[in-house]
Formats: structure tokens, C-alpha cells, sequence
């Protein structure tokens, strides 16, 4: 069995070794021991703090396997993009034009570096080792997030992005950069990225990038191909947010022009398919009874826990039957509350 | 003897004619005869004031006193964009910098402006090829500043003159594929047929109205902002010399150069002088050593005239032949105004 | 006598004096040792040629030759706006046109620019308070453009002078009010104070970026657009009077006007002459009756000296007294240049 | 009894009376007899026209009090704002403006001018005369419109949009327009109106109105303060909207700065929570019986009628018992399906 938990302070070995094999890229792990560590504390602080609004909060969970205990996977969600700053986009624009006497009207493509992300909650650092990516389990972790969003809305904006790598060449180049990005910062694409910190909320991005729509169509066709196209790394974690509720036809990074997926909660299948249910022990009745899956998940603090079971449909019913052995890694006990969703 | 003057009705065979031999380039100048026949009607009501100073389209035909032939065409509108919006591109100057990084990065960008409306605009000029030689297209076209010189009043402080925009040997404007064909979608002659017929106006409806960062358009339409067209090189210059200047701003579709000048600081006004023509004694001229050619005119509005002359104002006065009197419409103690055809360098 | 010369070393602490007795809205000349320091430094290095062209910065100081007491500074700044974004707002005209609705509105639009990167600057003019008088501020000023005419070589072709900008009789800026505190959410005097610590580019991150039409403003905003302070009437007729043009571009915070002029264009450029010193006769100029005052300078870049002197250059040379020449450290037989203190009038 | 219906030839007259009384605006009823049977007449052709993809289709609903055969209230829905034209907006926008030197950092209001609405259905025209206006009835006549657009979905958008008037004063001047489009027009708003009819999709408003951002705190007072606020005529149907799910903060009206409701049909409640049930005879059982009051509709071409019913709740369940007179009015038989939302 898996479980996804809030990272603790004895995972930074664990997670060190992860780092190390995961792939280069700026939307995934922190990268050294110290931004490890910042990482792993930022985490504890913040599920263990007391959130009226959502500000600086960034929690991290990880995907444990219960068989060796070891780390398979981890995910990350900030409460507020823009709490240490502005988050900036490309927003997806459609200018009509019109001209009456020449019988003309179409639309054009533009680009608005925009910072209506900058408020909304983000979500990041996706990353499953190879032996799970087949598995449920991928979606476990990726759900996990707005799972434990929906058990504590108040920590969470109403709206959710997630920002995925967009396309690079073998070189670690990037042609939608090398249209635009590289004119104003007059550095490669990588070496950007490194000193920027990845990051998508500094001064240096309001001091240097265009403040003017960029019309789509002067951008030459290799940058205009990899527009909101995303890295193959990027596939599974696309799936699984399209399927989620998210929507990628709005935004894209100034940077490489990956996608940006974002949603409101009320489109999120997380969000309006869950289900709050009493939790019971589940004692096998009959042989053959159908079972369906359900992720579900308990608490809304550092004693966070999410799983997969299968147990028996509790469509419209208010309590789920489960195992001795989930109900322990869950947490909870026989009449606790916790939240459903089909997976 | 060539003179040239201010156009009549009865030029508009002669004008029409020219306008079939212009070809593509020139919009102000195309062989259709309710638009030239307009245009003359406008003409002599300008050089007649009987219509308001803004409205008014001064138009010069250039005339061979031997065979009575019309060599040449200018004109000076009074004011653009009045009527229609006159749309330009005017590159301006943006600077990325951030202190953080150490980038320092200085921008070209063109922003869609209509800021020449009202100025006074050079345009439409076209010489017959069997008479381009020697100082023929001098003439033709410095008689516009002699005759600004004599009349300011009747000009706004801005001058501005279009010149036509670089194209490669196949007539192709890598300008425009680079920029307007992604918003029109038609190709340059088509664009250029509707300006001809004045729908410049509509057609930029249709262009981006954000600034746009020269450094977005591909490299080769980067290369011929403000670049004219190769046979526009030599009039360029002669503009040039007479105190005009390219300050940024370019044609929207070719991006070839505006050329702009004050009125107060262009070399005739500055450096015109009248005269007083003496009676012709014949020798003067006859002997003149290799004088520097004079443009002169007579100072009427209504029936303008403009001649080349070896003569030189000496002292306020002119020694004229009675032939070019006569090209000029003037007699001995009439007044006329003389500028040196070729411009002379500073004493620095 | 007075004697316009390149600062020196030695210069600072009157130069600090002096700058205690400016007040405020000169941003580039304020009682800070510091600052004042590191740009006589740099004046001098701009002098003696010993950094890049476009980092210098040639200031000049009036000397009092009776009680070499300094009653006057001013500069020129070899370029703008290379290491810090230099912004103003550029006056554009969008029009807005229906042919259906029968309604052509033309409009006056602000865009925020950094057109005028790596022009060339007048700067820093002040006289002290006691000599304001007869011809001090005419010498003071036009100082500069003789040097330039003498050094064209190390200014670019673009010469720029900020005026500044309106304000009622408390100190306010209509224009501000109007614009600028609805984005800076703080009082004009601290923006002021800000800009002259060199902190102008990072307030102008705080400019809207997307152009603004100007009747968006209040009345009172619009009417001070191009207009000067009243005490700097007199300063911007000296400039004008020299070549230089309000061209539409003025300050991001009072709206005050930028002049501009072409370097060619100016008409110390255009007019000045060298001449020959001649040795000293004592008559000519002891007798010269009612000659036009002459700007005369030396031609010696390291140490730049101008005066104000009664004698004209004739046929390339010029009278001048030995106490003038002294002022100008040269002897007969040197070359200096010659300008007439006013412009006159075109002969049209 | 109360019925939505589609509108017929035989109610030119009395929709001829109805704009006779009713407020002079422009989101309101066609005003001449000429338009008025223009406006019928393409109701009637768009009712009964096949349609794969929303284009000029304009649906007219009618309120008709049974007793007397009046009519007490119009509504209609186009099939797509933009089917003749692009439709103008403004959008509100938030940008930010960073200085880190001065540790500033806040945000501007702007308006920019889009065409984003183009591809929306647009609800209008909604006017119910004063003796319903505080009758359950006017919700119904609100929202048979989008009962209408879920029996029909091919017919229209998944985004809608209701443009309501926006602040007059007695004079019938608007500070809003005075701030801006008088600058640009060079005329009174009503004039304007009048000449542009009323619509947002003339090529004028390109040829006009500002392409740039307008920064609102440049706006005078007066301006600023009746932007996205509505005409005290519009109050009744701003509360039905808002209930029904749309929000009210993204766009505004470029002429008189009246707000644009819009929303996504997934936020309507509506779309969401209606029920496809099969109508059956109501035979009352027992007295007292629970009830509660549903929006009922059904067919989806010009037989299209909705009606308001208390029957006992039908929650779970999957048929509605509805009395003969609900059945006639509504031309169902038992046994149809008919489209249930509480009201």
C-alpha cells in the first residue's frame, strides 16, 4: 500500500536521493541539501500554522510505499502564487480585427504579460518515480493536494494553476524563449532560468519583459509550435490535471511558453465529486461484491493521509467501510469523518 | 527652355498621359480620370484661394517653352490627414534594464500614430524619363521650396515628404511579409491598389495597435526600416540637402522614410533672398563664367513660375534674359525670389 | 571680466556654494559633496579625454577674473540615459474616425519613452543670484554651444535640454496632481527628491506603461503640457533662439518641455567662424562704436575658455585686448571661435 | 397560472403596449412596431431552425397570465453576441506596479477595450410589468431562458452574459460616458445610443472607442463611482442573475459603464442542478403533504412552455406528478420528460 503525507524532517535524505535522479527542469524539485531543507521546514510551518488568509504557505507532501518505507513520489502546493510577489503570465489573447469598407474580420493571437495568477493558489513540484507512473497511485498524489484543499478551503484560494515545463531541444534550449525571452534578458535559456531561481514573481521580470502584447503570428513557426505544448516529462501530470478539471487554454509561461492549467475549484472533480463519509470497518460480507476505487483522505493538518481503496460503490450513502489496516494509516478511527472520491 | 508653373485645366490631358508612364510606387499619381481631373480642379482652386488654406493641393507641371510639351509633375498638399486618418509608424526607443541581472537592453519599437496629421506634405513627383538629365529633377523638385519660401503663410511649420520603401529586385517588400501580410493576409499590390483609391485608412484598421518591438520582425525586415527604394535614393538625397531629415517615422506597409523638415529652418527660407530684375542687357549672361545655376521665381501665387537661370542676385538685383522674363511672367523692375540650385557647405 | 572655462579640480568647493543657493527643481545640481565630487571629477576626466566619449560630462564655470569669485556653473552630458533608463512622456496624435457616424476625433497621447537614449544633454545651468545681469545668463548659456561647434565630434546629433515644468504659486504641479500621484501615491517634492538621487528610472516603473490620451486628464493637467516653470521663460527663449525645439517630448512628472536640436542645425553650428587672433592694437576695440557683443573661445578642448568681447571677427580675424586674451589663454597669432551674442532675423 | 412561452405573431400588439409603458434604456424591448415584428419574426424562425453551431438565432419568451390571455413580461436570449459583429466590452483589469527600490508595490484598475464576449450567448430584454415583479414568476420568466438553453444545448454558448443598464441621471446623461465615450464620439450618450442603436457591435466602436487601457483612477469621481453599478431599473433582474450563478466583476459596458453579469453554464444553477424528470398525473394523496415550488419545462422548439408548480419534493427522485391543467399548459402527457428546477 501507498500513502501520501505531509513531508517530515526524515525524509531529507530520501528526498536528496530523489533530487538526484529526477529530471532537470524548473518546475519540479528543489535541488540542493539547504533548498531541501528550506523546503521540508517550509512545509511543517505551514501545515502546522493557524491560516485565516492564504499567504506564504507551501506544503509538500510525499508518496511513501508502506512496503520499505521508502519515498516514491512528491507534490506541492502553495497557498498563494503571489506571496512573495507577483506571479507573471502570458495571458491568451484574441484581438478582433475589423475592417468594414475591405469586408475583413479576423482575429489575431496575442500575448498579455499579465499577473491575474498572482492570487490564485499554485500547485508544483510533481514528481513520481518511474515504478509508479502506471499506477493509481500517480493520481493519488496529484489529487492528494486538492483533496487536502478541500478538507482546508481556508488555506487555498478559489482558483488553482499549475504551471508545466514547456518544450526544450537536446541542448536545454528553448525555442519559444529564443523569440522572445532572449531578446530583452540577452542570456540563453538555461542560464536564464538559473538566475532567475525559476522563479516567476520577480522585479527582474516587470524590469525586462514586454509590457506590449506579442502578436502571435511574428513569432517565427518553431516558437509558435511549442506554444502551450509541454515537455514530455510534463505528460503524466497533464493527463492527470486535464482529467481533474483543469483547463489549459488561458496562460502560458513567459519563458518557455509551456502550459499553464488552471481552474476554478468548481470545475475540479476533487472539489465537487468528493464526498464527506463516516468512516466504518469494513468486515467482508460476500464474496464477488463489487468494488469500486475511492482515494480517500483524513485530516487537515501535518496528521494528513491519503490512500487508495477498493471497497464496495457508496454512492449515495454517508459512510465508507474500511479495512483496520487503512483506518491505522489513515489515522482515524470507526466513526471518524473522511473524504471521498472516486479515482 | 524648361519653366515650371503652377497646372491649368487644360493640363489635364498632359497630366494623365504622365500618369500612365508612372507605374506602381507612387499612389498619389495614378492614370484615372475623375481622380487627376479632381485633383486639378483642387489644384487651381489652391493656386486661386477660392477654397480654405487647409484643403488647398498646390500641383506644378514642369513645361518645355520649345515644344510646349509637360515634362514634369510636383505637388504640395497643404495639410494631410484631415480628411482620412494618415497613419505612420514612428519608432521610438524602450530600455529594458534591470541593476539585479546587469541587462541593459535598448529596444526599437514602432508605435501606429497619426502624429504627422495637418503637416504639409511634398508628394507626387514624377519626371518623363527622356528629360532626366542634368539638373531637370532639380528643378522639378526645389521649385516646391521656392515657391514655400515665397508663401509660408499658406504651410503649417511641418513639412513632410513619403518616400517609397525598399524592395528587392522582384518587387517583394520584406517589410511587409515580415509585418502586414500577417494582419492583411493580401498581398503588396493589392495593399497598394487600395491606397491608390484612398482606403489607406481602412486597411489600417486592421494593423496591430499595440507597439510592436522591431526585434520581433525577421532580420530582414528589421534591415529596411527606413531604407528607401533604390531609385528613390537620388531623390531622397536632393530632400536631404534642402533641410529635410528622417526623424522615425516610415510607411506602415513598406516602412520606407518620412523625411520632415520645419518650414523655418529648410535652406530656401533660410537662405532665399528676393531680387529686383534689371532690364536685360544681354552681356551679362552671355559672358557669365560658369555661374552657379540660380533657381528664380516670380512672387505671384496665382500664376507661380519658376526658371533655372545662370544668373546670380548680386546686391538685391538680377540681370534676367528677356526670354526667361518672359517664362517667368515678369519684366525688368518686377520682383523675383532667387535661391542657389545647389546647397553649399557651412565655413566651419 | 568674466570667463567661461572647463571646471577644475580646485572648483568643488565653490561649486558646492553655489549649489546650496539653487533650490529646489534642478535635479541635477544639488548640495551633496559626494555627488558633487564624483561629477567634477568626471568633468575633468571628460576633459583631459581620459574616459569613453560617452560617459563624459563637460561642466563649466563662470569666473569673476576681478575677484575670481565662481558665479556661474553649467554642462553638457555627452549622453543620457546609457546606464539609467531615461523616460519622458512623447506627445503623439491618434485620430478617431467614422465615416458612418460623420466623426473625426483627433487626440493628443501620451506615451511613456526612452526616445531620446544617448542624446547629448544641456544641463545644470545656474547663475548666482548677483549677477544675473546685462549679458551674464546669454554668455552662461550659449558657453555651450560654442564648444560644441568647436568639438561636434563628441556630442551625438541629437542635443537635448529639459525645461522645467509649470507650477501654480504654491509649488504645485498641476500636471502631477493630475497624473503622476495616482501612481506614486506620494507628494511631488519627494518624487523630486528621489529623481535627483538618481532614482528617476525605478519611479517610472510605477508609470502607467500603455499609452494615455491626454483628455483623460483634468483641464488644468492638460493646459501646462510643454509649458515651462515661469522662471525658466527666459532660459527656454535663449535656447530656442539657438536652434533648440519643443519637439513634443516633456517630463514624466511636471510635463515640462524638452527642447531638442540638431546638432547641424544649431546656429552656432550654422553661423559661428574662426578667426585669427591679431596683436593688440589697444584702438580698435577702445573705439568700436555700439558693436554687437561677440562670443569669442579658445579651440583648446583641455582647457576651455569663452568670453564676451566688444571686438568682431573681420575677414578671419579679430581684435582682441590683451586682457581678453589672457581670459582666453592664447596670444595673436591663435585661433578662436566667433559667434554674435544674438541671432538675427533671416533676410526674408 | 403563469406561462413562459415562445413569442407568436398574435402578441405584436400586445408586446406594442408593452413598450409603450416600458422604461426607455437600451437592453430592453425593441421600441417601434417595425422592430418589434422584426423581432418576432426572427424568434419564430429561430425556434424553428436546425442549428449545429449558435449563430443569429434570437429566442423571445413571453409571460402570459393565463386569466385574460396578457401578456405581463418579455425575455430573450441570443444565440451568439457576435453573430453580426464583434461584441465590445470593457474588461476589467488589475496590473500591477512594482518598484522594488521604493519597496512599492500596488495595483491599477484599467479598462481595456475586448471582444471576448463575441462568442457568448447573450441573455436580454428582460422586462416584466410591475404587478409580477415581486411574483416568483419573474424568476421563472429569468430562468425559462436557460431551461430552455439546457433542453437545447447545441443551440447556444457554454458561457453567457447579461448586459444590464448602467447609471443615468435624470437627464438621461451618464458620468460614465461623459469620463469617456464623449471624447471620442463627440456627442450626448443618448444621442449616441440612438445612433449606434443601442448595440455593441458596430465597426464605429472600433473606429472610436480607445484601444489602449483606460487607467481608471484617472477617471473623474463621478465616473468611477456608477462604474459597474446598475440602473435602479435593473435591480430585479440583477438579484435573479446573481442568484442564478453569475458574476458580476470581469466586464462593463463601454457606453454607460453598466455592469456585464457573465458565467459559465457549469456556475448556473440551472445548468447544475435541474433534473430531467418523467412527468406523471398528480393525484393528491393525503393533506399536507410537503410542498415545494419548481420551475417546470418543457420542449425544446417554439412548443417550448415552462410553468412554476407545488408538488411534494422530487429530490432522489426520477418522475414528477404534475396536475392535468401543469400538463396542458405545459403540452406534455404523462409519461414525457420535463426539465425540474427548484425555484
Amino acid at each position: 500500500m501507498y500513502v501520501v503525507r505531509p513531508v517530515e524532517l526524515a525524509d531529507i535524505a530520501a528526498l536528496e536521493k530523489l533530487a538526484a535522479v529526477s529530471m532537470p527542469g524548473v518546475h519540479t524539485l528543489p535541488k540542493t541539501r539547504e533548498k531541501i531543507v528550506q523546503a521540508v521546514e517550509a512545509s511543517i510551518a505551514s501545515f502546522g500554522a493557524q491560516v485565516d488568509i492564504p499567504s506564504e504557505e507551501s506544503y509538500l507532501f510525499v508518496l511513501e510505499a508502506l512496503a520499505g518505507h521508502s519515498l516514491v513520489g512528491t507534490a506541492a502546493i502553495h497557498a498563494s502564487a503571489g506571496s512573495n510577489g507577483t506571479y507573471f503570465s502570458f495571458r491568451n489573447d484574441v484581438i478582433q480585427q475589423v475592417s468594414r469598407d475591405l469586408g475583413i474580420s479576423h482575429s489575431i493571437h496575442a500575448l498579455t504579460l499579465c499577473s491575474e495568477l498572482t492570487s490564485y493558489s499554485q500547485l508544483s513540484s510533481f514528481y513520481v518515480d518511474e515504478r509508479v507512473q502506471s499506477r493509481p497511485e500517480a493520481a493519488l498524489l496529484s489529487r492528494a493536494r486538492l483533496m487536502f484543499a478541500a478538507l482546508a478551503p481556508q488555506r487555498f484560494s478559489d482558483r488553482f494553476f499549475v504551471p508545466l515545463a514547456g518544450v526544450t531541444d537536446d541542448n536545454g534550449g528553448s525555442p519559444f524563449w529564443d523569440a522572445l525571452g532572449r531578446k530583452f534578458f540577452q542570456m540563453d535559456f538555461l542560464d536564464a532560468e538559473r538566475t532567475i531561481g525559476g522563479a516567476r514573481n520577480r522585479t527582474s521580470i516587470v524590469e525586462l519583459m514586454p509590457h506590449y502584447p506579442v502578436y502571435v503570428p511574428l513569432l517565427p513557426g518553431e516558437a509558435q509550435a511549442v506554444m502551450g505544448q509541454i515537455h514530455p516529462s510534463g505528460e503524466l501530470a497533464f493527463g492527470l490535471l486535464t482529467a481533474e478539471g483543469f483547463e489549459a487554454d488561458d496562460y502560458i509561461d513567459i519563458f518557455d511558453g509551456g502550459p499553464i492549467l488552471q481552474a476554478h475549484k468548481h470545475a475540479l472533480r476533487t472539489m465537487t465529486q468528493s464526498m464527506r463519509c463516516t468512516a466504518t470497518l469494513y468486515r467482508p460480507s460476500r464474496a464477488g461484491e463489487p468494488v469500486v476505487q475511492y482515494a480517500v483522505a483524513a485530516n487537515a493538518g501535518q496528521q494528513f493521509r491519503a490512500v487508495i481503496v477498493s471497497v464496495p460503490s457508496i454512492e449515495g450513502g454517508i459512510s465508507i467501510a474500511l479495512p483496520q489496516e487503512v483506518l491505522d494509516v489513515l489515522q482515524v478511527a470507526e466513526g471518524d469523518d473522511v473524504l471521498c472520491v472516486r479515482i | 527652355m524648361l519653366v515650371v508653373r503652377a497646372i491649368q485645366e487644360h493640363d489635364l490631358d498632359a497630366l494623365y498621359t504622365m500618369a500612365t508612364q508612372v507605374g506602381s510606387g507612387m499612389t498619389t499619381l495614378k492614370p484615372d480620370m475623375k481622380m487627376l481631373g479632381d485633383r486639378v480642379a483642387i489644384a487651381c482652386a489652391s493656386f486661386a484661394e477660392t477654397i480654405a488654406p487647409e484643403k488647398r493641393d498646390y500641383m506644378f507641371v514642369m513645361e518645355d517653352t520649345v515644344n510646349k510639351r509637360i515634362a514634369g509633375v510636383c505637388a504640395i498638399k497643404a495639410a494631410v490627414g484631415l480628411e482620412e486618418p494618415f497613419y505612420n509608424y514612428r519608432i521610438g526607443t524602450l530600455v529594458h534594464s534591470s541593476r539585479e541581472l546587469k541587462v541593459f537592453t535598448r529596444m526599437e519599437t514602432l508605435y501606429l500614430s497619426n502624429d504627422l496629421t495637418g503637416s504639409s506634405e511634398l508628394c507626387s513627383l514624377f519626371l518623363a524619363p527622356d528629360y532626366r538629365i542634368g539638373n531637370n529633377g532639380k528643378l522639378l523638385s526645389k521649385c516646391r521650396f521656392l515657391f514655400i519660401s515665397q508663401f509660408p503663410h499658406l504651410f503649417t511649420q511641418k513639412m513632410i515628404a513619403e518616400m517609397r520603401g525598399y524592395q528587392d529586385e522582384n518587387g517583394r517588400s520584406p517589410f511587409y511579409e515580415g509585418l502586414g501580410r500577417h494582419f492583411f493576409k493580401m498581398e503588396f499590390d493589392d495593399v497598394d491598389a487600395l491606397t491608390a483609391v484612398g482606403k489607406k485608412s481602412f486597411i489600417a484598421e486592421l494593423m496591430p495597435r499595440q507597439p510592436l518591438y522591431v526585434a520581433y520582425l525577421p532580420k530582414e525586415a528589421q534591415d529596411v526600416v527606413g531604407q528607401v527604394h533604390k531609385s528613390t535614393v537620388p531623390a531622397r538625397r536632393l530632400l536631404e540637402q534642402e533641410g529635410m531629415h528622417y526623424e522615425g517615422y516610415v510607411d506602415i506597409f513598406d516602412a520606407g522614410p518620412v523625411l520632415q523638415g520645419r518650414v523655418s529652418e529648410l535652406r530656401a527660407v533660410r537662405d532665399s533672398v528676393l531680387a529686383v530684375v534689371d532690364p536685360d542687357t544681354d552681356m551679362a549672361h552671355a559672358c557669365a563664367p560658369e555661374l552657379e545655376p540660380t533657381l528664380v521665381s516670380n512672387t505671384n501665387l496665382r500664376d507661380f513660375r519658376m526658371i533655372l537661370s545662370e544668373a546670380a542676385a548680386v546686391n538685391g538685383h538680377i540681370d534676367l534674359s528677356t526670354e526667361e522674363q518672359q517664362a517667368l511672367g515678369c519684366r525688368a523692375g518686377d520682383t523675383v525670389r532667387t535661391l542657389t540650385l545647389n546647397a553649399r557647405k557651412n565655413n566651419v
